[in-house]
């Protein structure tokens, strides 16, 4: 990689680090949605709240956790409560204003699997798991999804809805009495989506530089919808490169440093 | 009333076969020390309760301990998947594993309904989401005022809950801080409850809102430096991120799986703790 | 987003005539300050809530600025009876108030279910009293799985709710400590929440699992030192016992209760906490 | 009095406090409970972890609070919890062995009224109401009950049951699916009373020493049952009688210590 480069997944991070404020109170996930966090309140969101489901509300590591429970988010928070608090008073009493995700499948309305490839009771893959999602996506007032695109990601119909987006799409929300807003925004390595405002379904709105609708499409199980009008998202600046690489740098020093016992997990 | 027990005594006093057993903590504080010791006790036919199955669940249903897993999160965090939870799930080894899948919101609310005394929790949840249609244990119900719909799950009383906490005072009064999760409501909501801690102290020294469970709330507490090994406790010692990465390659093949729990396991003893984190202490 | 700002706007901007307000504390960090901006600031046909109404609610139901109260303690505290509250119940003067009353458990559990967004909250109680016939807001609800009746209430959701604590730090997070009470509860249950604190300083600097509050939750905080006299601040001044004393005398005669109000509440200004607790300090 | 000599209130705070024991989990209500809890603790129950309402957990104060959310009661409990927490996880959740209540008014079922004389709607008195009572008396697994006798107090009928005790008598617990056992001895400034096993009414079992069966009767509104053999309640000994004044001396020197300022309350 040349000075000036960067890769897809910084383009993607950068992306969707843009999308978030100093007045959010984010509830983030881990991976592409941590790094996503804290280049945004390292860079143009520095009073951005980020909550872990761990329970460390205002938490501004140095570094990027591996797991949400890691030390280092207790340390740098404002409290760390408990894991019903955090589920009752903060989830579900609705002071998240952005829920990030990540997905291992995804459907063009949103829905999200975690939990299983092929069927519930005889699997091929077991996954992990919902965890947080389910509700972090129904009680959170609007989500977002990062994610790197390919066909066995991005389906036609997501195997199992662990956390419900748009549904069929419409006002499939709110015929369930679901009364937030749900998948807002799409960021994949390629691309930024939005729910088109009628049918929910996820519509590119933007295209990273160098990214073309062929490239989109080709590792997008569905077919694509585009907006009429598609801009170019702009390349991540020097600030945000070097903050990003900064951050990645410091976190792999880190965790270098925790030497192997070897003798045991 | 918490006496001061070896680890292995303890075990031997709170845990029967078949019982419903939760081994909690959130990344932080994993009990290690104490599941090893249930696993070279050789317990078996046991209902597993943890929010967040990692690698000591890993282990025990892949020595064949666990009827059954309820459980919203099963992973081996910040690695992946959980190499001998997948074996059980999708080829039956060393046998299936009956699962009742929850979400996090679903099992924090039923553990601390547990602790409240109360027969089930209440919360806005599982809106829309599958899990309600493969699980008979999510339920609706009617809010008397509102009309609102939300969902209800049986409370969380395990027959006995084993955690890991950073220290006791001479009465056996135990201190959680830091990342404390669902510590407190799964010993407070369990019928009997062990705890494994880092150090005995005189007096806790602590906030006064701290979190702290009363001596007359446990059954055994048990003194095992470094039983949270590799998970770290907040002011003792790092988490040994090496050696989960080293679990995904020891969990992928059986056999190799099974050659580890004999040395490192069955062949091992609550004393080997203090040792495994020797070199992550002044990290934490 | 909490900005700092004088007492008296604060009061102004949050607060409106006919709304369901909270003046929360249990005997710790009671907002007389607060309060007292209220009385001058004249609201009428408040719905007043808190679990233990006391000498602040019985000088507003005083002032003829109460329409409803829900509450399930009103006394005063390690003396006796609320003198004010008790012309208004048995002889309408100035005027009667509604009462919706409960017990402990059920306030409690109703501002736990209002800080988590719950629309109602369930819990094993009422059973065998008197309350549950008197009171409208009390039903019952049936657990799906063990088919037991409990007891539900409405969860309660304040326009408004007033605290004081301890102190803020330069971004307005805010610190509680020691007996915290239904404080927490009681702001995140409210659509909005203004605090007066003892101080503001540049870190809370405190225990991880402390009772904080953060900025975001509040709409104004205000320094108020003080302000919680003649109740007590934990690590700032002790309890003025004399005033409680004192208030059951000058609450007995409703003339003698106007003329207090007007020399020291109605002509009286926030400032004036300070020196009240004086002679407190290093008491505490 | 003399220095062998005892009031009648001492003598019934002595006498609730022999009742407890350092096994006990009590949920202590303020006034005469609190004193008995205090004693027992100073004296053979030095282990009883008292419990009072406003979340004091363990608590162990110097001098007896003058409310229930004293600064002495926290500084010196073991922790303190949240409202909320204390009336479910500790209370509800089934960790109290003994809530300890005082009354206004009582029948001879034990049924307690803390909160109106007269009608509820229009009250001769309007009193603060029931507080943690009502759930105190369900949720204990026993209930001790400590007030001086009146037959103001000590009445046919309560007004209101603000607190149930064992209602109508016999099983009336059990008939509406109370599973604790509700009160189960009562402490007079006259007697020691203990319900009988199938009426449930209040059997007076013990009296204290020079007290009449009379005398019993002239301050109770209700026809007073005895037990077939009645015991002299043991005198104060020197070291409760010791313990209790030095507590109130304590108490009285700590509290006087609260200077007036005098300008407003």
């Amino acid at each position: 990689m040349i000075e000036t480069g960067y890769t897809a997944d910084e383009m993607m991070t950068v992306a969707a680090s843009r999308a978030l404020t100093s007045d959010d109170v984010c509830f983030v996930g881990i991976g592409a949605p941590s790094a996503a966090c804290n280049i945004a309140r390292l860079t143009h969101a520095p009073d951005i709240t980020l909550i872990y489901e761990s329970g460390t509300i205002g938490t501004a590591p140095d570094v990027l956790p591996l797991s949400i429970g890691d030390g280092e988010l207790c340390d740098t928070a404002l409290s760390t409560v408990s894991t019903p608090e955090m589920f009752r008073y903060w989830l579900q009493g609705g002071r998240i204003t952005i829920g990030f995700l990540g997905a291992a499948q995804l459907d063009r309305f949103g829905n999200i699997n975690t939990t299983v490839i092929g069927d519930y009771r005889k699997p091929a893959t077991r996954l992990p798991g919902g965890g947080g999602a389910p509700e972090i996506a129904s009680s959170s007032r609007q989500v977002y999804i990062t994610m790197k695109q390919s066909t066995r990601g991005m389906v036609e119909k997501v195997d199992f809805i662990t956390s419900f987006g748009h549904g069929e799409g419409g006002d499939h929300r709110q015929r369930l009495g679901v009364t937030t807003k749900g998948p807002a925004l799409l960021i994949t390595d390629l691309a930024i989506w939005k729910p088109h405002p009628d049918t929910k379904e996820f519509t590119v709105v933007s295209m990273h530089p160098g990214v073309t609708q062929a490239d989109v499409q080709a590792s997008c199980g569905w077919t694509v919808r585009f907006a009429d009008t598609i801009t170019t998202t702009p390349a991540p600046t020097e600030l945000e490169l070097t903050t990003f690489r900064d951050l990645k740098a410091r976190t792999k020093a880190a965790h270098a440093g925790t030497k192997r016992t070897g003798e045991a997990v | 009333m918490a006496a001061f027990r070896p680890l292995g005594e303890a075990v031997r006093a709170n845990l029967n076969n078949g019982d419903v057993v939760a081994f909690e903590g959130f990344t932080h504080l994993i009990p290690h020390a104490a599941a090893h010791e249930a696993i070279r006790q050789r317990f078996t036919d046991l209902t597993l309760v943890r929010m967040t199955p990692d690698i000591i669940y890993d282990q025990m249903i892949g020595m064949g301990m666990a009827r059954k897993l309820i459980f919203s999160y099963a992973g081996n965090p910040g690695v992946g998947l959980l190499r001998r939870f997948r074996d059980s799930v999708e080829n039956g080894w060393p046998h299936s594993v009956e699962l009742e899948e929850h979400s996090h919101a679903a099992m924090a609310n039923a553990y601390e309904a547990g602790a409240a005394g109360l027969p089930c929790a209440i919360f806005r949840g599982y809106l829309g989401a599958e899990l309600a249609k493969v699980n008979k244990n999510i339920k609706g119900i009617t809010c008397p005022f509102t009309g609102e719909e939300l969902a209800a799950v049986p409370a969380l009383r395990p027959d006995v809950t084993f955690i890991h906490a950073q220290k006791a005072d001479r009465k056996g009064n135990v201190l959680i801080e830091g990342i404390t999760g669902i510590q407190k409501e799964a010993v407070l909501a369990a019928k009997r409850a062990v705890v494994t801690v880092e150090e005995k102290v005189g007096e806790l020294d602590t906030h006064p809102n701290a979190c702290v469970l009363p001596h007359w709330t446990l059954d055994a507490v048990c003194v095992v430096p470094g039983g949270a090994h590799p998970s770290y406790a907040s002011g003792y010692y790092a988490r040994d991120n090496a050696a989960y990465l080293d679990w995904d390659r020891i969990a992928a093949d059986r056999d190799g799986f099974l050659a580890w729990m004999k040395t490192n396991v069955l062949g091992s003893s609550p004393k080997a703790f203090a040792g495994r984190v020797a070199d992550l202490r002044g990290k934490a």
